[in-house]
C-alpha cells in the first residue's frame, strides 16, 4: 500500500479520482447519510451507514436533530403546564405521555382518581395504541414499498383520530388526561361510535393481514430480517412490540398491573422468531387486543365524575419523588417527577421506550442490506419526539 | 429522400404517440391506484381529472432545472435523452394493424429487445454524472436488474420466434393462432413480470425505491428532465404492453378491420391495468431477491418454455 | 477512398491507444475499437465479389460468422473487465505500468 | 474520386466521420466518462456498418450485445474503480513517438496490402434472412457454433470464479 501512495503522490494525477489513494470510498466501502431528512426515518434520525455493496457493515444512529430540552422546559412549568409539553413527548400517542406523567404526579400528591376517569383512560389509550399501531404498520408497508397497505392503515388511524378530535378537539396533542382524571367526559354517543369503530377495525386488521402480511414479497422482505434475540431485548432494555417480537412476555398491563387493567381479559401477543415479521405481526393482534380491551371497558364503564374534586388550582406535592411506568404503544414508559414542594417541579424524567429500542438498530442492521435497514428501523417504530425530548 | 422525410413523420407521430401514451399513462395510474386505495384520485382538472398531467407537465416544464453543482453538466444533461430516445425508438416496431409496422424489418423481434435495453446506459450516466451516492447505487441497481431480466424476456419472446418461424413482427402476427396463447402462457408470463422490471415499476422499482434510495438514479433530477425520465417509464410500459398485446395476445388478429384495432387497443390497456395493478398493491423486492428471481425462477421458466415450445412447434 | 480505409483507421486509433493509455479501463476500451474495426473489415471485406469468387462466402455465412466473432469477443470483454475489476480492488491499481507483478507481493 | 451523391454514399461518409470521430474521442480523451459515452457511440457505429452491409441481424445483434451489455459492463468497472468525490476523473495517456509509429505504419500496412484487392464500389448483396442465418449456424457451422457456445460458459465460469475467488 505503501508503494501505490508514493506512485500516486509522484505522479499526483491520479489523486483525486485514483483508486489508490481513495480505495476507501469505492463501491464497496461507501458511506452514506440515511437522514436527517429521509422518507424511511419516520422523523428526523440520521443513520451514517458503512456500506460495503448493498450490506451494511455499520449503521450508527444520530439522534437529537428534535432535542426541544422538553425535561428541562417542565422545570419552569407549573405541574399542571408541563401535560401540554408531555403531547409533544410522543407525538403519536400523546396520550401515554400525558397519563404516565399524570400517574407520577398523582401518586407524589396522592390523588386519588374517579374510577370513570380511569375507564376513560384505559379506553383513549387502547384506542391511542391501534391508532399507534397503524402508524407502524402502514410504516412498514411504506418502507417495503407497499403503498396501499400503508393508505389502509393510515385510514383506520384516521378512524381514532376523528373519535379523538370529537373527543377532545385535538387531533395529535391531546393534553387530555390531567393529573385527578380526565379534561371532559365523554361526548354524547361516543361510546357507540367507538363500539362501531372496533367492529370494523376488526375487519379491517384481518384484510391488513391478508393484504401485506399475507403477501409473499412481504413475507420475504420481512421473516430473518433483523433478528433479536431475547436475552439480547432484555439485556438492551427494549419493550414494547419490539421486545414481544422474540417472545419476552413483558406487557406491564399483565405484569405491574395499574388502573383497571386487571379487571380486563386479554392476551399479550408474543412472536417466536424476534424479526420484523413477527414484530409487525405482534402490533397487528395488538389492535385485535386493544378492541376487546375497548369493548370492555365501555360495557363496565360506570358513571360518576371524571375528574376529582376539591382539586387545588395549583397544585403543590410535598417534597419527595416518585416514579410510574406504563405500557405505552412503544413499549415501558416511564416518568420519575421530583418535587422540592414547591409550585413547578424539581426534575421530571422520561425514560423513553422508543430511545431503548432504537439503541438496537446498529445491532440489527449490520449485515443486511440497505433496503433491510429501513424496513429494522421501521420495525423498531421509534417517535423521535419521544427519542430526543 | 421520400424515406428520410416518412422516417421524420413517423418520428413525430411515435413522438406524438409516447407523450399521449405517458400523459394517459399517468392519469390513468392515478385513477387505477385511487381505486385500489379507497380514494378517488384525480378529479377537479377536466372531467374526471383528465387534465390533471397536463396541468403537472405545464409545471414540470415551468419549475427550475435543477443542475447539482459537482455533477458532471453535459453528461448529466444528456442521461435523459440517452433514456427516452431507445424507448421511444422501440414503438416502431409495433405491428400496429395488419401488415402495419411503421419500422417493418426483418429483425423486429430482435429490436425490440435490444433497442429499449439501451435506456440502462443513459440510467448509469445519469446515476453516476449526479455525483451522489444515492444515485449511483440506483443507477448500479438499474443496470444489474436490466441485464438480468432482458435475459428471460427475450427468451421468452424466442419461444414465439420458434413458432412463427420468423423474426419479423408482422410474419409473427401472420402466423398467430390462438393456441398459441396456451402454448406460450408461462412464456407470457415470464414476458409480463420481465417487462415490469425492464421499466423498474413496482414491485421491481429497486433502483428508484423511495423509502431507502429517495428517488434513486434520478434523486437530483428536477423539472422537465425529470418528466422525461418518466415519460420514459410510462413510455415503456405502454411499449411493452403494445408488444405483448399484440404478438401474445393476438393484437388485431382476433377480429378484422377496425375491430381488430379495438381489441388491440383494449388489450393493451388490460395489461397496462395490470402493471398499475401490481405496482400498487405488491411490496418492494430487495435488490438480491430481484436477482435470484430473476436467475432462479424467470431464466429457467423461459428456458422450459422455449423447449416445450421447439416439442410442441410442429403440431401448432 | 473506401471502407478499408475507415477500417484501418479506427484499428489504428485502437493500436495508438493500446499503447499509450495508461489505465486499464481506456486501454481495454481500446482494444474494443480494434475488436470492432476488425470485425467490420471482415464482414466488409467477405461480402466483396472478388473474394466470394474465391471463397464462395454467401451472405448467410458471412453473418454468422460474424455473430459468432462477436459473441467471442464480447465474452472476452466480459471476462476481461472482471479480471480488471478484481485485480483493481485487490491490489488497487488501476495503470498498466503499475501492474507489474506477475504474484502477490510479499 | 468522386462518390456519387446518394443514400448509400451519405450513409457511408456519416458512419465514417461518425465512427472515426468517435474512436478519437476514445482514444485521446481524458474524462472517463466521455470515454464510455463514445465507446458507446462507436458500438453504435460498427451496427451501422453492419447495417450498411445489409447485414440487420447482425446489427442489431451488435446493439444488444455491445451497446447493451459489454459497455454497461464497461460503466460497472468504472463506477467501481474510479469513484471520486471532487473533480473530474481523469484518464492519463503516454503519448510517444513509438506507439504513433507503430499505430500509424501498422494501419498504413493494412490498407496498402489490401488496396489493390478491394474494388471502390460496394457491391449489391443479398439480404441474408434469419432463417438462412439458422440454418448455416445449424448446418454447417455448428460445430463453430458449439466451441464458442462452450467458450460462452467457459467465460461464464470464469467470471463467477474471478469474483467468487476474490470474496473469500
Amino acid at each position: 500500500m505503501d508503494a501505490t501512495e508514493t506512485t500516486s503522490s509522484q505522479t499526483g494525477v491520479l489523486g483525486g479520482a485514483g483508486v489508490s489513494s481513495e480505495s476507501a470510498d469505492t463501491a464497496e466501502g461507501l458511506v452514506i447519510n440515511v437522514g436527517p431528512s429521509h422518507p424511511s426515518t419516520h422523523g428526523v434520525c440520521r443513520v451514517i451507514v458503512h456500506l460495503d455493496g448493498e450490506i451494511v457493515r455499520k449503521a450508527e444512529p444520530v439522534i437529537g436533530y428534535l432535542h426541544r430540552g422538553i425535561e428541562k422546559m417542565c422545570e419552569n412549568r407549573t405541574w399542571l403546564q408541563c401535560v401540554p409539553l408531555t403531547d409533544r413527548l410522543d407525538y403519536v400517542g400523546s396520550m401515554y405521555s400525558n397519563w404516565a406523567y399524570c400517574r407520577a404526579v398523582e401518586r407524589l400528591s396522592e390523588i386519588r382518581v374517579p374510577e370513570r376517569a380511569e375507564y376513560i383512560r384505559v379506553l383513549v389509550c387502547e384506542l391511542q395504541r391501534i391508532a399507534s399501531h397503524m402508524m407502524a404498520l402502514g410504516a412498514s408497508g411504506a418502507d417495503t414499498g407497499a403503498a396501499t397497505m400503508f393508505i389502509y392503515a393510515f385510514d383506520e388511524r384516521e378512524r381514532v383520530i376523528e373519535l379523538f378530535e370529537e373527543l377532545c378537539g385535538a387531533r395529535l396533542t391531546y393534553n387530555y388526561v390531567r393529573p385527578g382524571g380526565v379534561s371532559v367526559d365523554l361526548p354524547e354517543g361516543w361510546t357507540d361510535r367507538v363500539l362501531e369503530f372496533a367492529r370494523k377495525h376488526r375487519i379491517a386488521l384481518a384484510e391488513m393481514d391478508r393484504l401485506f402480511l399475507g403477501n409473499a414479497i412481504a413475507r420475504a422482505r420481512l421473516k430473518g430480517i433483523g433478528v433479536l434475540d431475547p436475552d439480547v431485548a432484555v439485556a438492551w432494555g427494549a419493550s414494547g412490540p419490539v421486545a414481544r417480537g422474540s417472545g419476552v412476555n413483558w406487557d406491564l398491563r399483565k405484569h405491574d398491573p395499574y388502573s383497571v387493567y386487571p379487571r380486563f381479559d386479554f392476551d399479550v401477543p408474543l412472536g417466536s422468531r424476534g424479526d420484523c415479521f413477527d414484530r409487525a405481526r405482534c402490533r397487528l393482534f395488538e389492535a385485535f387486543e386493544s378492541c376487546r380491551i375497548i369493548e370492555q371497558a365501555i360495557s363496565q364503564m360506570p358513571e360518576g365524575p371524571v375528574m376529582t374534586a376539591g382539586l387545588p388550582r395549583l397544585l403543590k406535592p410535598a417534597a419527595g419523588d416518585a416514579y410510574d411506568h406504563i405500557e405505552s404503544a412503544r413499549g415501558s414508559l416511564g416518568v420519575y417527577v421530583v418535587s422540592d414542594g414547591s409550585v413547578r417541579p424539581y426534575r421530571v424524567k422520561f425514560r423513553s421506550p422508543a430511545f431503548c429500542n432504537l439503541a438496537l438498530l446498529p445491532l440489527l442492521a449490520e449485515g443486511h442490506t440497505l433496503s433491510d435497514l429501513v424496513v429494522i428501523l421501521g420495525s423498531l417504530d421509534p417517535v423521535f419526539g419521544e427519542v430526543d425530548r | 429522400m421520400s424515406g428520410f422525410v416518412g422516417g421524420l413523420i413517423w418520428g413525430l407521430a411515435a413522438g406524438t404517440l409516447i407523450a399521449i401514451a405517458a400523459l394517459f399513462g399517468v392519469w390513468w395510474e392515478r385513477k387505477v391506484a385511487g381505486r385500489i386505495q379507497m380514494r378517488i384520485g384525480p378529479q377537479t382538472t377536466g372531467p374526471a381529472g383528465i387534465l390533471q398531467t397536463i396541468a403537472d407537465t405545464l409545471k414540470l416544464i415551468l419549475k427550475e432545472d435543477i443542475t447539482p453543482d459537482q455533477a458532471d453538466v453535459r453528461v448529466f444533461r444528456l442521461a435523459p435523452l440517452v433514456v427516452f430516445v431507445p424507448v421511444a425508438m422501440s414503438f416502431s416496431v409495433i405491428p400496429f394493424a395488419a401488415g402495419f409496422a411503421p419500422l417493418d424489418t426483418s429483425v423486429g423481434m430482435l429490436f425490440f429487445l435490444a433497442v429499449p435495453a439501451l435506456s440502462v446506459i443513459g440510467i448509469l450516466l445519469g446515476g453516476w454524472s449526479s455525483r451522489n451516492t444515492y444515485a449511483t447505487i440506483g443507477a448500479i441497481r438499474a443496470a444489474a436488474q436490466m441485464i438480468s431480466y432482458e435475459l428471460p424476456r427475450a427468451l421468452a419472446v424466442l419461444s414465439l420466434v420458434v413458432l412463427a418461424g420468423s423474426i419479423r413482427p408482422l410474419d409473427v402476427m401472420a402466423a398467430w393462432s390462438p393456441w398459441w396463447i396456451i402454448a406460450t402462457a408461462p412464456g407470457f408470463i415470464v414476458y409480463f413480470i420481465a417487462s415490469i422490471a425492464e421499466v423498474n415499476r413496482g414491485p421491481f422499482d429497486i433502483p428508484e425505491a423511495e423509502s431507502e434510495l429517495v428517488a434513486g438514479y434520478f434523486a437530483d433530477y428536477s423539472g422537465i428532465r425529470w418528466s422525461i425520465f418518466m415519460m420514459a417509464e410510462y413510455g415503456g410500459m405502454v411499449a411493452a404492453s403494445l408488444f405483448g398485446a399484440a404478438v401474445f395476445l393476438g393484437g388485431w388478429n382476433w377480429l378484422p378491420g377496425i375491430g381488430g384495432i379495438l381489441v388491440f387497443v383494449a388489450l393493451t390497456l388490460a395489461l397496462v391495468t395490470a402493471m398499475v395493478w401490481v405496482k400498487w398493491t405488491y411490496p418492494r423486492l430487495r435488490a438480491d431477491q430481484l436477482m435470484s428471481f430473476a436467475w432462479k425462477i424467470m431464466t429457467p421458466a423461459a428456458i422450459v418454455q422455449l423447449v416445450v415450445v421447439a416439442v410442441i412447434a410442429p403440431w401448432l | 477512398m473506401n471502407f478499408v480505409l475507415v477500417a484501418s483507421i479506427l484499428f489504428g486509433l485502437g493500436l495508438y491507444g493500446v499503447l499509450s493509455r495508461r489505465d486499464v479501463i481506456a486501454v481495454l476500451a481500446s482494444v474494443e475499437l480494434m475488436l470492432g474495426a476488425a470485425t467490420v473489415m471482415l464482414v466488409g471485406l467477405a461480402g466483396l465479389p472478388s473474394l466470394s469468387s474465391q471463397g464462395g462466402a454467401d451472405p448467410g455465412t458471412i453473418e454468422a460468422t460474424g455473430l459468432l466473432l462477436l459473441v467471442m469477443a464480447a465474452a472476452a470483454a466480459a471476462v476481461g473487465l472482471a479480471l480488471l475489476v478484481a485485480i483493481a480492488r485487490s491490489t488497487g491499481r488501476t495503470r498498466t505500468d503499475e501492474l507489474t507483478d506477475v504474484r502477490d507481493r510479499p | 474520386m468522386i462518390a456519387e451523391f446518394s443514400a448509400s454514399s451519405i450513409a457511408f461518409w456519416l458512419l465514417s466521420a461518425v465512427s472515426i470521430g468517435s474512436a478519437a474521442v476514445v482514444v485521446f480523451t481524458r474524462d472517463v466518462m466521455r470515454l464510455a459515452i463514445s465507446l458507446g457511440v462507436f458500438f453504435l457505429t460498427v451496427a451501422g456498418w453492419y447495417l450498411y452491409f445489409t447485414h440487420a441481424f447482425l446489427a442489431v445483434a451488435q446493439v444488444f450485445l455491445y451497446a447493451g451489455g459489454v459497455l454497461v459492463l464497461v460503466l460497472f468497472a468504472i463506477m467501481f474503480l474510479r469513484r471520486s468525490k471532487a473533480g473530474e476523473p481523469i484518464l492519463e495517456s503516454r503519448h510517444s513517438t513509438d506507439s504513433v509509429v507503430i499505430a500509424v505504419g501498422l494501419g498504413f500496412l493494412v490498407v496498402m496490402s489490401l488496396r489493390d484487392r478491394v474494388p471502390i464500389a460496394l457491391p449489391q448483396q443479398a439480404f441474408p434472412t434469419t432463417t438462412e442465418l439458422a440454418d448455416i449456424l445449424l448446418g454447417p457451422m455448428l460445430p463453430h457454433l458449439a466451441a464458442v457456445s462452450l467458450l460462452l460458459l467457459v467465460a461464464c465460469v470464469s467470471v463467477l470464479v474471478v469474483f467468487g475467488g476474490e470474496r473469500e
